[in-house]
């Protein structure tokens, strides 16, 4: 399991490569279905062009409540595994701001895991997001 | 001892700081705790609160030591995914 | 929208990058949420070791129906881009059966949508897999 | 003009060939197909048809130069998964 927040960009791409590959033995060849979701900046929002974005967060309250969602993820789904990546600090459209990954034996807990984790994760993570838009700056209310 | 109150993202900003140090004696709940940062200012409803990086409620006891937040709702995850 | 069958083994996480490398400047930076679903071959199934698989499908027919879920999908979610890339041929553990992938505006779409390709996949595209076991070969029946 | 009649999987292994190729004559659904091809043998209640790469049903009308197959429930997707 990796939970982790990240100051720098990343590429969720290598990040899901990287950790399939350092899966224990036991582990390997065990799972038949993977479920990923990846959040991305986009360049508008709102009606409205967004250059970048500013994502703070509430350091270790964030990975704390991070864990327990991928915990109890993995209690009710039985997964093979878990990986969440959250982005924090400044975003340029395009890029990643959330990873998030679940391994199970088959499909239907793979991807009811996943969305689990995302939606956990928007309700619960203290995470807060300021777009700066030509005309400013504003801070994103959740819907 | 003492208890510290931070603050995040908007209220951050209206706050003008990130966290109050308050000498703890005569506080029992989150709800005093913004008080006696706020002032007169009544505790907004969709503010969220947390003690020692727990989601609490206003009425939430607040002891010696302990760290309380106020933030406004979250907003992670994708970008208005 | 790429939808390929593949006679050799190849890397979902490189044909991501790769794909979303490719996307048109009128795509990049306009979705916010992408849901991904790999499938891989294990090494055990109904409590046998599964040496290696043999995937047999309907050429043409394959594509076609494929292609026919997709265009389904994009229309029903109103999604940015589609991927489906299944693999025929000779498999061994750990190696990706499947990989599709939906990217949308907003994480429900992604998330249904790439549900619906994966299970409308299974429903109607002709492949059939043949497990190698130690004590011989079976075909495998759809529950 | 002649009717491909096409078997996959397991239910080509037991009719021993990939494919028959049928005189159209007196061929008028698939039904009538399988008849031509497995002779006394029923047409299996769970196998699936297709013409010309749709598929269809026992009663789906086939028609010169039509692509006819048989084959098992499809199990695509991931192994087990």
């Amino acid at each position: 399991m990796l939970v982790e927040v990240r100051g720098g960009s990343f590429d969720p791409w290598r990040e899901l490569a990287d950790f399939q590959r350092r899966m224990t033995g036991e582990k390997r060849g065990k799972y038949g279905a993977t479920s990923i979701f990846v959040g991305t900046m986009r360049d508008f929002n709102q009606g409205n062009d967004v250059r970048t974005m500013l994502l703070e967060h509430y350091p270790q309250m964030t990975e704390k409540h991070l864990h327990k969602i991928a915990i109890e993820a993995v209690a009710r789904w039985d997964l093979r595994d878990v990986l969440i990546i959250h982005r924090v600090g400044k975003i340029a459209p395009d890029e990643t701001i959330v990873l998030v990954a679940a391994w199970a034996a088959h499909r239907a807990a793979a991807f009811e895991a996943a969305r689990y984790l995302i939606d956990e994760l928007k309700l619960r993570a203290p995470f807060w997001k300021k777009e700066c838009l030509p005309q400013g700056e504003r801070w994103v209310s959740s819907e | 001892m003492a208890i510290t109150v931070r603050f995040f993202a908007s209220l951050r900003e209206r706050m003008g700081c990130e966290q109050v140090v308050l000498d703890s004696q005569d506080i029992g709940t989150v709800a005093a705790a913004w008080e006696r940062v706020a002032g007169d200012e009544a505790l907004p409803a969709n503010l969220l609160m947390a003690v020692n990086m727990e989601y609490a409620k206003a009425d939430s006891v607040v002891r010696d030591g302990d760290e309380v937040a106020f933030f406004p709702p979250v907003t992670g995850g994708g970008h208005a995914c």
